[in-house]
């Protein structure tokens, strides 16, 4: 078990290097391509009209005229030993991970993120919850019901919820239930300070999705685990029905769906851009999507690595509960 | 006592239709069970009315191609068809119960333990999230009011009955952690926890290698012994049948097309469709240079079962009835003590077939 | 970030009896894979509803089509109606969202431009960078997933892994960022048709590991069976078996995960949209609607609710027929 | 459209009427409505609910963060607004409603500069006494040190840099990277009171270079944080920061016990507290001043669109609002490069849809359909008149005429260009395809281009390279001057020196000779109202060379809640007054 978990270890640091020397290529690479200088690179930072010095100190603190793969270097050295600034001052450290400074607030880009992280991480999980509860439980029912009303209501409605996007629902949330009926307060979350439950209308819109493909994919699993030939020997063995689903189903269910659950949360929790875009939320989506709106390279390199850190750890995280899970992994 | 046993079967046997004779004597007596399934693109007749009778200590051989329903029988006696989508009617007595109009309750409660299955492929037949010992101490546990630790000791002592070693260490690992003999071992100890009187094996022996197949049967017949135990023996391999079973029952469309007292069905067969059948068994002893004489075609579709005879498209001598085999659908008939066939041609030309055609080139 | 996901789990669903494919396979003997299914299509109402939305769409979308019909019911996308709008709040004057015989369905606040028009213009945005990226995808994946199951090993190896970085990219972030650094003119392409484009290549080359994954799969399950060993025995070369042999037995999952891909990929593009790199203005795009839409939707709650129903109503079809497409090609899975 | 003229006259009343209320307010009657509360748009030009309460807690909100706390390091007008709770400079915007906000006021300084050496020395002297939060009194090298501050770009890069562009202090690195102040020749301190600041060239509106922005608010030397001074910058105004400033949370801001209002008439000190909250939605702010729990928001650029409608279609809400003019005048540049010949560019004036592009800014209470470029809110600025275009909210172009001139262009179908916006910006979406509209009409096809306004200013509208390699024509943008004279308001807009490769605001790439000509002599010119006349002259030169299509000056939204007093519109910062707000209740 251990040598497995080290194996993902190194595996997940491994496709994050190369994630993050990927992007950083694309970053770098393609605004150069369609001719962005790295005077106009500085030009971000410097703020309105700055002159030739003023860019050329910009230029040099930052080493925008460095090689790219020397640049590269710096960066995933400041990720994994820190670096220092200087503020003209004295000089601060910048711990690692240093993600470096924000073109537009000269705030430190990890610090950033680490105040985004919370209010991300409370959109996903709260509409995790409300998800995987209703979309697990109606796509089994639906399976153990197959052909019934219920089963035709149940997947009519997930099919039309995986044809909502959240951006619809969202607005339309807003515009009715919060400005026309007053049903809801305004969505207002910018912390862990703040009443969790304002973010009741993002985790509904977001779980109405994502119960609904999991609805599928539940009654999906759970009707393909009901025909594997254990179920027809648990069944053989006289156990009750409710063993049978419940014990010998259900888990064997839930293990894969298991795996897209890691793959969505963590998508999630890099940042939940399209809900934290229509219900205007401060989180990391929002941080990134307004860096690229700034061109504030920093931040959307920071938030891009975040992000791809969350889904590898997701990843991970399910390798590892899926070895516990299934002894097939763990022991092959 | 064999002999007697074998004309109770055929007086049993002979009528095809209508159940509701009253509760027989047999151990398992099915009578003319019939199990469809309505699809969207018809109704497969996968069992359609079939008959027949087994005592404890006995074994049945049901053999066919894959289709012929013999797997569908064996999962309609154990009641596991979903009742949603398969049409049951029939009978089914197994020791004075009728098991075909019983509450699905009451089924539940005699599967496992007065009757269990060992499936073909023991991997996937297994759950392979949980060690082997706790799926023989869930089933032993369903049915007998014991403590894990009493349950877990029978079932340390089940797996070292059907010879797997050190069943004391073995009990925690997973199916995936056996070789393909022992899992099936292991799957005959989970049948075997709570002393089935009827053992349904379907295809036990398949996925096995030549001498683990020995040593199965082998087990299989001592268990018999020991516990006494009906067996159905579920196969399309006519020499397991040949060294295990007393009857055989050929099955064709989901129906009965020959059936009989092993010795019998197997040196004097009286369908084309057993003839087929042993013509494409494979033989150590068979010369070289002659071939096997595989059925030509297909087996039918069992939504539009071919009219008449099922087996005329298929059959070299249906040209020999005219009309009939395409018309009228033979009859079952006892053609000699206790064995019994549904074919027009007649019984002297089967014979003459037999002995000229067929059997010089077994 | 939602939608991809969709084609990642595995959707097909098991056969009800395992009698039932054996059966099934011999009961329909005789018929082509395609008549089959188009039998048992005839039969899915819903699937057909479906499939003729679909239809309806792309015919209203084809570049004569789109004119007339606006002609009839509405006036030209681009037209201004500001006569029917509130200078001040913005919003329509007429209640319901200026809905009239006029403008059937309202029209947009500030300008006042026809909805009815503009959404039908917009769907022509929306199918064709759904169906392209679709196109793209497909290739790429089908391509990447053939080659990967077929080879395995260090191939396998190596495409599957590059799925993984694909996988684990921020895709929506990427996507962004990419299309705001694209110059003027690329290829040969200016304005819109290079915006397409690009688009286009954007959705359809980050979603490859969706369809790479499912024929690796399938390709190999068919590596083992027998004709590919026979071809194999009888010396064919790997492109041969790879394309003459494998692939058309793939043409059934590509075709249903394809129509499946392609409403994952339009709410792709509107959300694309919505976070402001769709297509350049005037032109209509559902996505856009809605994000002009976050400002005004107190004024104008119409203005959410049609584009939202013309990306609800459209993907609602094709995942409705590519549901039953798929139900039709794979018996087993109902 | 077939009669332009009755259209025309109709409008021209509207006009008027509408310029007649911008004279009023702009401050004739000063004063005399102080006291007025309680109607629409009374803030705009008076003095809501005066009072001299002391007493508690007044809440501000912002959806961002400021860009700094260091007075030196900010350029939004809403930073260097608030800024002056805690800040004085050598001069600042005098506190008044109407027209004199916009003028300077002398704050630490005893009055305000005297010229000499023709504009290229300024000399200020200090009020004596006046003391930082610790009680220490401020002196004259704090001041220099400060404006040293300013030459180190790298370090407190968000403020303006004209300290380094004006002052003769060639080679000067700013105290960071050159610790020995003697060596900043800029400025010379010959006793601890007298500040003398040396021009490379004269200057003749250098009193407003000292008083617009925070730079020359004092900092002493050894409280220097570089950077992070803006996490805790000293105080030398009436409230003083309680602990440290946390970026996107907020701050708690105190009364200032060293302050003395005795010696700063342009500030108040009524509330116990001024509590700062960053990172609230933009509608929860509305929300929370209609509901009088917030009292300020600190963009001050209006209420967001649900607010608006609810304020403006309710007479009660209504009441406690200002729309007054916010300083921007949002036009459309058209580019003198990409477009050489001038009949091409009248052509596009002539066309286009000014009531699309009126009512892209949300009509009557977005904006003032403009005539000149400079706003009215500059001082010395007369409204001109109008150069192929009508300043009417329901004029639609003006097809014949735009194909005229087209032929005389010696392009009788039309031409192709592109227009370009910022596409996270509705309005000028809004405007750019309303004046696609009208363009197309005439056969000029305009291609639109959205870019995120993080960068439009640099490296696209702003960079005159990206112009000329995208052949971009016509671009939105919008101004509001650092400070209220024709001078900065006009001359990064036309002058051809303000031509600049990244930022650049001359963004029609004007280069008349009348008009450099012109912005050459200004300068020396040290009567007002003479370069007010020379500003209004290069307004109606550049719109003559069809060279900027005015559009409309903006006007906000503002709601004032009921429990907010001494509340007033500021044309300085173009939004209310932070540094003499009070609260009741």
């Amino acid at each position: 078990m251990v040598a497995f978990i080290v194996r993902r270890l190194l595996g997940a640091v491994g496709l994050l290097l190369i994630i993050s020397a990927v992007t950083y290529a694309i970053f770098f690479l393609v605004p150069r391509a369609a001719g962005v200088t790295s005077d106009d690179i500085a030009g971000r930072f410097a703020g309105k009209q700055p002159d030739a010095a003023t860019l050329a100190a910009i230029k040099d603190r930052f080493g925008l005229d460095d090689p790219i793969p020397v640049q590269y270097g710096k960066y995933i050295k400041s990720i994994v030993a820190g670096d220092t600034y200087d503020t003209g001052t004295e000089k601060i450290d910048c711990p690692a991970p240093c993600l470096g400074y924000s073109f537009r607030t000269n705030q430190s880009v990890t610090d950033q993120i680490v105040d985004r992280v919370p209010v991300t991480m409370m959109i996903a999980l709260g509409a995790a919850v409300l998800w995987v509860l209703a979309g697990v439980s109606i796509g089994v029912l639906s399976a153990l019901r197959r052909g019934t009303l219920f089963d035709r209501v149940a997947m009519g409605v997930a099919l039309a919820g995986v044809s909502l996007p959240v951006f619809f629902t969202g607005l339309l949330s807003l515009a009715f239930v919060v400005h026309r009926w007053n049903l809801l307060p305004e969505v207002n979350y910018t912390g862990l300070g703040d009443n969790p439950f304002n973010l009741l209308l993002p985790w509904v819109c977001l779980a109405f999705l994502y119960a609904a493909m999991y609805a599928r994919l539940t009654r999906a699993g759970m009707l393909e685990t009901m025909n594997e030939d254990f179920i027809r020997t648990a069944r053989a063995k006289g156990l009750p029905e409710k063993t049978v689903v419940v014990k010998h189903g259900l888990r064997a269910t839930l293990t894969p769906i298991m795996t897209v659950f890691g793959l969505d949360i963590g998508l999630l929790l890099g940042g939940a851009i399209i809900t934290e875009r229509t219900f205007s939320i401060p989180g990391l989506g929002q941080l990134a999507l307004d860096g690229v709106n700034q061109s504030d390279l920093p931040v959307v390199l920071g938030a891009t690595l975040t992000a791809a850190l969350f889904i590898v750890l997701a990843n991970l995280v399910v390798d590892i509960l899926y070895g516990v899970v299934d002894p097939r992994v763990r022991h092959s | 006592m064999a002999r007697k046993q074998q004309a109770e079967l055929i007086n049993g046997g002979s009528g095809d239709s209508s159940g509701g004779r009253g509760a027989p004597t047999s151990f398992l007596e099915v009578r003319d069970l019939k199990i469809h399934f309505p699809t969207d693109d018809g109704l497969v007749k996968s069992v359609d009315g079939l008959n027949f009778q087994l005592e404890r200590g006995r074994t049945l051989g049901i053999v066919g191609e894959s289709g012929s329903g013999k797997s569908v029988t064996s999962l309609g006696i154990l009641g596991l068809h979903n009742r949603r989508n398969a049409k049951v009617s029939g009978e089914i007595w197994l020791d004075g119960t009728e098991l075909v109009g019983a509450s699905a309750g009451r089924v539940r409660r005699l599967r496992g333990q007065k009757m269990a299955m060992i499936f073909q492929d023991p991997l996937s037949s297994m759950h392979p999230f949980y060690t082997v010992g706790s799926q023989i101490i869930e089933a032993y546990r369903v049915h007998n009011d014991v403590s894990k630790q009493v349950a877990r000791k029978h079932a340390i002592d089940m797996l070292g009955r059907v010879g797997i070693p050190k069943p004391d260490k073995r009990v925690d690992d997973y199916p995936h952690q056996f070789s393909g003999g022992m899992r099936q071992r292991a799957m005959i100890a989970m049948a075997l926890s709570c002393d089935p009187e009827l053992l349904i094996a379907d295809e036990p022996t398949t996925a096995l290698d030549v001498t683990v197949q020995a040593q199965i049967l082998d087990l299989l017949r001592d268990l018999q012994q020991e516990f006494n135990s009906a067996i159905i023996m579920i196969t399309h391999d006519l020499g397991v049948v040949a060294e295990l079973s007393d009857d055989i029952l050929v099955m064709y469309a989901g129906r009965c097309a020959e059936y009989g007292p092993v010795d019998d069905t197997f040196h004097r067969p009286l369908h084309p469709y057993t003839w087929g059948l042993l013509g494409s068994m494979p033989r150590l002893d068979r010369e070289r240079s002659e071939r096997l004489m595989p059925i030509k075609g297909t087996p039918p579709s069992l939504i539009n079962v071919p009219r008449g005879c099922a087996f005329n498209p298929r059959c070299a001598y249906g040209d020999l009835n005219g009309d009939k085999s395409t018309t009228e659908r033979p009859e079952l008939l006892e053609l000699e003590p206790g064995h019994k066939a549904a074919c027009h041609l007649p019984l002297e030309k089967r014979r003459e077939i037999w002995d000229s055609e067929i059997r010089p080139k077994l | 970030m939602t939608a991809p996901i969709e084609v990642t789990g595995s959707e097909s669903e098991a056969q009800p009896d395992a009698v039932l494919a054996g059966v099934d396979r011999k009961a329909i003997e005789g018929r082509s894979l395609g008549q089959i299914a188009w039998l048992r299509l005839r039969r899915d109402k819903v699937a057909i509803t479906g499939g003729i939305v679909v239809l309806i769409l792309i015919v209203l979308s084809l570049p004569g089509v789109t004119g007339l019909v606006t002609g009839w019911f509405g006036s030209p996308p681009n037209e201004f109606h500001q006569n029917l709008v509130d200078a001040t709040l913005g919003g329509p004057t007429e209640p319901l969202g200026g809905m009239s015989a006029d403008h059937i369905f309202g029209i947009e606040p500030i300008n006042g431009r026809d909805l009815f028009s503009r959404v039908l213009y917009g769907a022509r945005v929306s199918l064709l960078i759904g169906v392209l990226a679709t196109l793209v995808s497909v290739v790429i994946g089908t391509f990447m997933g053939i080659v990967a199951g077929y080879f395995g090993g260090w191939v396998d190896a190596l495409i599957a892994r590059t799925m993984d970085v694909f996988l684990a990219f921020p895709l929506v972030l990427f996507a962004i960022s990419l299309v705001g650094v694209i110059p003027n003119k690329l290829l040969g392409l200016e304005g819109n048709n290079l915006r397409m484009g690009i688009l286009v290549f954007i959705i359809g080359f980050f979603n490859w590991p969706y369809i790479g994954r499912i024929i690796r799969g399938q390709t190999i399950s068919l590596r083992e069976r027998e004709f590919v060993d026979a071809a194999r025995s009888m010396g064919a070369r790997n492109s041969y078996i790879l394309f003459k042999e494998i692939l058309p037995n793939l043409v059934a999952p590509i075709l249903v995960y394809s129509t499946l891909l392609i409403p994952t990929n339009i709410l792709f593009e509107a959300a694309l949209s919505f976070l402001g790199v769709g297509i350049n203005p005037p032109d209509p795009s559902w996505g856009g609607m809605l994000s002009q839409a976050t400002e005004l939707y107190s004024v104008a709650p119409h203005f959410v609710i049609v584009p939202g129903l013309a990306i609800f109503v459209t993907v609602l079809a094709f995942n409705l027929f590519g549901d039953g497409l798929r139900d039709a090609l794979d018996p087993r899975a109902r | 459209m077939k009669s332009p003229k009755v259209v025309t006259s109709a409008a021209a009343g509207l006009v008027v009427l509408g310029l007649g209320l911008s004279a009023c307010g702009g401050g004739d009657d000063d004063g005399d409505k102080a006291g007025g509360s309680g109607k629409f748009d009374a803030g705009t030009t008076a003095v809501v609910n005066p009072s001299d309460h002391k007493g508690g807690v007044l809440k501000m909100a912002q959806p961002d963060d400021f860009e700094s706390l260091d007075p030196a390091n900010i350029y939004y007008a809403y930073g260097l607004n608030f800024v002056r709770i805690f800040s004085r400079n050598l001069m600042t915007y005098t506190s008044k409603p109407g027209k004199e906000g916009a003028t300077m006021s002398p704050d630490l300084a005893e009055a305000a500069g005297t010229a000499t050496d023709g504009g290229k020395t300024w000399t200020y002297k200090l009020k004596r006494g006046v003391k930082y939060e610790d009680g220490t009194e401020i002196k004259a090298k704090d001041i220099k040190y400060a404006v040293a501050r300013t030459f180190d770009r790298e370090i407190l890069h968000n403020g303006p840099s004209y300290f380094p562009q004006l002052l003769a202090a060639e080679g000067y690195k700013g105290p960071f990277k050159d610790k020995n102040l003697d060596n900043f020749k800029g400025i010379e301190t010959p006793d601890d009171y007298t500040l003398v600041f040396k021009l490379k060239a004269p200057f003749s509106e250098f009193d407003q270079v000292v008083g617009f922005s925070g730079q020359t608010a004092p900092v002493p030397a050894d409280k220097d944080k570089g950077v992070r001074y803006g996490m805790h910058p000293v105080s030398s105004g009436p409230y003083k920061l309680e602990g440290d400033y946390t970026p996107k949370k907020g701050g708690t801001f105190v009364r200032n016990p060293n302050w003395d209002p005795a010696t700063d008439p342009n500030r108040k000190q009524l509330p116990d507290k001024i509590e700062v909250q960053a990172g609230l939605k933009a509608e929860e702010i509305d929300n929370r001043l209609i509901a009088g729990t917030v009292q300020i928001d600190l963009p001050g650029s209006g209420v967001q669109a649900a607010a608006r409608q609810q304020i403006l279609t309710n007479p009660k809400l209504k009441a406690n609002a200002d729309n007054p003019l916010a300083g921007f005048h949002w036009y459309v540049s058209i580019n003198t490069k990409s477009i050489p010949n001038v009949e091409c560019r009248k052509a596009i004036v002539y066309a286009a849809d000014r009531s699309a592009m009126y009512r892209a800014y949300g009509g009557e209470a977005g904006g003032e359909v403009a005539t000149s470029i400079q706003p009215p809110n500059v001082q010395g600025r007369e409204k001109g008149t109008d150069f192929y275009t009508k300043a009417d909210p329901n004029f639609t172009g003006d097809p014949a005429q735009a194909k005229a001139a087209l032929a005389k262009c010696g392009q009788p179908n039309g031409f192709s260009t592109i227009m370009i916006y910022r596409n996270d910006r509705p309005k000028e979406k809004a405007t750019a395809e309303g004046l696609k509209q009208s363009l197309d009409k005439v056969g000029i096809k305009v291609e639109l281009k959205g870019y995120p306004s993080g960068t439009y200013t640099n490296e696209q509208l702003g960079a005159p390279k990206f112009v000329a390699k995208e052949k971009v024509g016509l671009g939105t943008y919008g101004w509001a001057p650092d400070w209220n004279t024709g001078y900065g308001y006009l001359q990064p807009l036309t002058d051809v020196k303000a031509i600049v490769p990244t930022g650049n605001a001359n963004t029609e790439e004007l280069d008349d000779p009348d008009v450099n000509k012109k912005w050459n002599e200004v300068v020396s010119v040290t009567d007002p109202a003479g370069r007010a006349k020379i500003y209004n002259e290069i307004d109606a030169k550049t719109r003559e060379q069809a060279a900027i299509l005015p559009n409309v000056y903006a006007k906000s939204l503002l709601f004032r809640p009921t429990n907010l007093t001494n509340v007033y519109f500021h044309a300085g910062f173009g939004m209310y007054d932070y540094a003499n707000l009070g609260v009741t209740g």
